[in-house]
């Protein structure tokens, strides 16, 4: 049901909004990161915050990602809600040990004596020729590690509760958004990311995954970019007569495979599609989510469309070979024999 | 600007309520671990690091701090943790891995975390600069009261994250101490062979702070080296770097069979060991007498039996405890 | 078949015995590292190297990963051949940049025109009560980027030509030995992973798996540490008359899927044993790898044993609780219900 | 020590062919991204970072370099790169991502190498750093002539990798100088919003080397300060840090509005243009003649127009050429 007068946002918008509101309600709240004041976010995520907050609280950072980071994580223990921004998620690599290893951490290694309430938002995904260090997705790289929850929103409603209630969780969330999906001018985007976005405030459960389509010959599961590749593929095969289910995880930690369980108890056949690198990620893990609980509902192997394990290639041929796509999902399903 | 008596008793009570902590906790972890030694056994598993010898630094510290402060400390965090008083019973029952530790058991001796007393630990070199930093800002944010304290070694000067924590608390003029306990190794790496200038506070210009390095593992210039550092940051003028020149008594941790050392080193630094030298001169200087010192030294006794005991005493956790706490409740 | 004069090695001293061999006759290795000189390694891999070579090449390091890694990967494009240790693997994300972003991607960001030769050695593992920062094994989170091969020995045999293996490979080679293998006084050992090495300079193949113990009605797939809990349930499942085959993957990158997937269309039968944390690890990938391939062969649906998604705790008793053991897979093998 | 004719002939050249061949790319950059700008479209797609103003620095600089000298080079790489001597055709190629390219399309913009003249790039700030030190380290312990030089921004200096190199790099007194240009912003944020100290060369008493800041985006000062920054390297002596005052007349890459730059800033850089500068100082201290000023700007354009004609002919990579290369053959 579309209304013709319902305001519709891209996800950097909504995001913006989302932070907005609880800044307004919450003195705590307060975010942190490069360029994310003046400029807004490279990707429009905390565009116009700096003339309503002032730089205090919409603070640039020098290129310190473990010192700002680090000190998200004592600001938060402090009694603060920092909202902190990693540019591009491959840049955690500068970093990795203030997050996984402190934010994530420290509420375990104090029994839940301290708390560290921050999410940590940052850029992911490719597919304009930004090559091997600014294109990755990275997702099964944070969800591998214990402590921290893990989301990645596919469209602008789920992106602003989303990240209200990342804000709002008294545990540290990292909050993944894909750059194709931001809605930015300079970027390609998504459509079917900009959506109506409610004026009020409102979360997003952390955990739930959502069937955006239902579906009774094959699940689709994917996250972020991929929901949309699986809802065209899906369109695609109903042309062929086949009815796809299509499922969004939402969250990556904690995973919610109660819903992807039941989608493939009902349709037999699972494709996963995910951005990040094939091997030792999101792909495998959900195949094996299935596949351990139970392989006597699966009518044939469950596939994976995933980027392959090769470095991000620059050249717009090479990267769009490696990207998971559409097309690559419609002609999994027909290689899948039944069982 | 000296310690007044009172101050200089309170030092005096932490710093050999941290010894004799110590003694203790090197005594009981050789239990079960004879005749062979394996680091998994006996009722302290795991790497053990003291620092003996380094109790100095903590009380010349945190004889400015109070509860309200923020210290995160180390690897090496007994000293420290006694003198911004963390709560010994728990955290000796967390170094037993028991359910009434501070921790229930999960982080163990290199996690000490008491929320009451704003007191941190990381087990990763250099990793306490950030959170201080950060925790630094929220009080300057929020217009409240408190200074932090990151404690380093001088192994952890030469890590990336100590450089970006200074600058970062430098740019925001956030209310921060870095003191560094240069005990002259990093594990079994002496500091002329990882760093590249004599003092480390020499660096502070770096970052357009104040820097001063304190010789002689001095109670009392530490003491007013720390002053003078705690309060400009409470009048809002910003960070200080603060070396002190200090030494380990003991090996990196316990088992460390101190090979890299040269010969006689050790023997010259127990000469030299803080402890009896503070009390010289506090008999000395008629701040107390010997049997007011005796006494300070039994109830530091006592204290330290009573924690043992309690942790000692204390049940284990239950084994699926381990999968709760990930996140908060 | 055991020779009783055959010479048993440790893994820590086979792994130095590998280096000494190499340095002797390429003047291009060297080794780089904290605490590898004069204490000759926390876990003894470099013990004795000092004296021979010299501090130039032997080379003591300040706590600067980020520095020497990414010196080492400069030193490795000019020429050299480092074997460059991280002491624990738990410090990757202070460095992590310089391995994942320089040492495992140049070779393709330079079309090949830039080689990468290096090894990065670094320890794993816990059951010492070590706790969080200090016990982990990350083997999903190497394994997951391209660009690095990634090995891990169960025993001083493998350890001894893996390592002579790595050093020779132009490719960067990510080097993971487990603590609780080495052999080292001070730290309880398993008695397995000592075992015959020979004298002189070998080779063990980067990317073969072994059927360490053929068998037929269960394939117990795992590294490092878990090969020798495979091997121990194995024992005990004979008794109950079960007939269990253990691969050892000892390499994760490039992973072996031909003898896994060849191993259980025999048994019918999988169970992975993973000392890395359970989600998005390897214990999936091995999962995903065999039933996408193909489903069909399975008489049951694969389980896994690996570390809960939980910190590791400091208590004995907690910690324990979370480690895999004998006990645990032969109880998973109970489980299996036939499809 | 300034520069001999032949030298100002060659860095004006390498100005002039740096200036002509990014004017060339930002044209075709744009190529298929009217009317609407999406960075994903055209011959060029992706992130471009430009580094016209600051030709002088990498011109300054590797005017004392030998195709044996390393360097590594930063997200903004091409005026030193072409200063280095990359060549010109292959990396054009590479920024067009064909198979022809210097890595065949698999690097672009941001990972150029070129291992004929030791010369590599990455995208991460800072991230340079360690391999020209373990470059230099390497020649060093080979005792194999060359220095390496590590390009990068005024922003990279609050990384932590930055410092941690620069004490490697003391520490161990390797053949490396460090040379920071900068051009006053990291993106959107100003120099002083980001570094507690006014000038980075004061860092080098840090590290116990010698630091230098160079005023004027002037290539006869960047020379000169680089020739002894070389040649102390080139003689054992160790690390220099250099800092560069200079500019960038650009975004931070095409397609950046640049509305965090305070009204006017960019109209005075126009003014101060390296290159026009350069070249009347030739004219006037007859260095050259307009007339050979002008072959020299000639043959330049046609350099760069042969590159990009290159460039634009070659063929594509194939689409599985993704998949080759990830190890070495
Ligand atoms: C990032 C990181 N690298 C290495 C280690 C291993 N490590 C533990 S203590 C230590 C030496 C630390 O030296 P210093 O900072 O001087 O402290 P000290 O032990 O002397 O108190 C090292 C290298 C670590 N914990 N974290
Ligand atoms: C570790 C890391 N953090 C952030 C970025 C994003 N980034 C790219 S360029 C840039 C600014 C760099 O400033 P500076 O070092 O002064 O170089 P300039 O762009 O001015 O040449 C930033 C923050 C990055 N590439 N790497
Ligand atoms: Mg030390
Ligand atoms: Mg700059």
């Amino acid at each position: 049901m579309t209304i013709s007068n319902e305001r519709k946002l891209t996800i950097a918008r909504a995001m913006a909004e989302s932070i907005q509101e609880e800044m307004q309600v919450d003195p705590t709240v307060f975010v942190m990161g490069e360029d994310i004041a003046a400029l807004g976010g490279v990707y429009g995520n905390t565009r116009g915050l700096l003339d309503e907050f002032g730089p205090e609280r919409i603070r640039d950072t020098p290129i310190s990602e473990t010192a700002f980071i680090g000190a998200a994580v004592g600001a938060a223990q402090d009694g603060m809600r920092p909202v902190v921004e990693l540019m591009f998620v491959d840049f955690f690599g500068v970093c990795f040990d203030a997050i996984y290893n402190l934010m994530a951490k420290n509420n375990y290694f104090s029994g839940g004596n301290v708390k560290v309430p921050m999410v940590l938002m940052t850029s992911t995904g490719g597919g304009y020729s930004d090559a091997g260090q600014h294109s990755q997705c990275l997702y099964g790289t944070f969800a591998h590690l214990p402590g921290m929850k893990v989301v990645a929103p596919s469209n602008a409603y789920d992106a602003k509760g989303l990240m209200t209630a990342a804000m709002r969780d008294d545990s540290p969330v990292v909050y993944m958004y894909h750059k194709g999906l931001q809605g930015m001018g300079w970027l390609g985007t998504e459509e079917g990311a900009t959506v109506h976005v409610p004026d009020e405030s409102y979360t997003v459960e952390i955990g739930k995954a959502k069937v955006v389509r239902e579906g009774t010959d094959v699940t689709i599961v994917s996250l972020g970019m991929g929901v949309h590749q699986g809802l065209a593929a899906a369109a695609t095969l109903a042309e062929q007569g086949v009815n796809a289910e299509v499922v969004d995880l939402v969250s990556l930690v904690p995973l919610d495979r109660d819903t992807i369980r039941q989608s493939v108890a009902k349709t037999g056949r699972l494709i996963v599609v995910d951005e990040d690198y094939m091997s030792y990620g999101v792909s495998a893990e959900v195949i094996a989510s299935v596949t351990e609980h139970d392989i006597s509902v699966l009518k044939a192997a469950p596939k994976r469309i995933a980027y392959p394990d090769v470095p991000i290639p620059y050249a717009r041929v090479m990267e769009q070979y490696c990207l998971p796509n559409a097309d690559k999902i419609v002609a999994a399903f027909g290689e899948m024999k039944v069982a | 600007m000296a310690p007044t008596p009172e101050q200089q008793q309170w030092m005096y009570r932490m710093m050999v309520t941290s010894r004799k902590f110590e003694e203790a906790i090197a005594t009981i972890y050789m239990e079960g671990k004879t005749p062979a030694f394996n680091m998994a056994d006996g009722p302290i598993p795991g790497e053990m690091h003291l620092s003996n010898g380094q109790e100095p630094v903590a009380v010349g510290v945190c004889a400015h701090l109070e509860a309200d402060d923020v210290v995160t400390a180390t690897h090496r965090p007994h000293h420290q943790a006694i003198a911004k008083g963390v709560n010994l019973e728990r955290m000796a029952a967390e170094i037993f891995g028991k359910k009434t530790g501070l921790s229930g058991g999960r982080g163990g001796h290199m996690h000490i975390f008491d929320a009451d007393v704003n007191f941190a630990c990381s087990g990763i070199i250099a990793q306490g600069m950030g959170p201080a930093v950060g925790a630094a800002l929220s009080r300057k944010m929020q217009n409240k009261p408190g200074v932090a304290v990151a404690f380093v070694g001088e192994g952890a000067v030469n890590q990336g994250g100590w450089h970006e924590a200074m600058n970062l608390a430098a740019l925001w003029k956030v209310p921060f101490v870095c003191v560094i306990e240069d005990n002259a190794w990093g594990i079994s790496v002496a500091k002329g062979a990882s760093t590249s200038v004599a003092n480390n506070s020499d660096r502070a210009a770096a970052y357009g702070v104040p820097g001063k390095r304190i010789e002689g593992n001095d109670p009392y210039a530490i003491y007013e080296a720390a002053g003078e550092a705690v309060a400009r940051a409470r009048a809002g003028d910003g960070p200080t770097l603060l070396e002190v020149d200090t030494y380990r008594l003991a090996g990196h941790f316990i088992g460390d069979a101190e090979g890299y050392r040269p010969e006689g080193e050790k023997d010259a630094l127990f000469e030299k060991d803080p402890i009896p030298k503070m009390r010289d001169k506090m008999v000395a200087d008629g701040v107390a007498t010997a049997a007011e010192m005796d006494a300070i030294e039994n109830e530091a006794a006592a204290t330290v039996d009573a924690a043992i005991k309690y942790a000692r005493d204390s049940a284990d956790p239950s084994p699926e405890d381990a999968l709760t706490k990930v996140f908060a409740a």
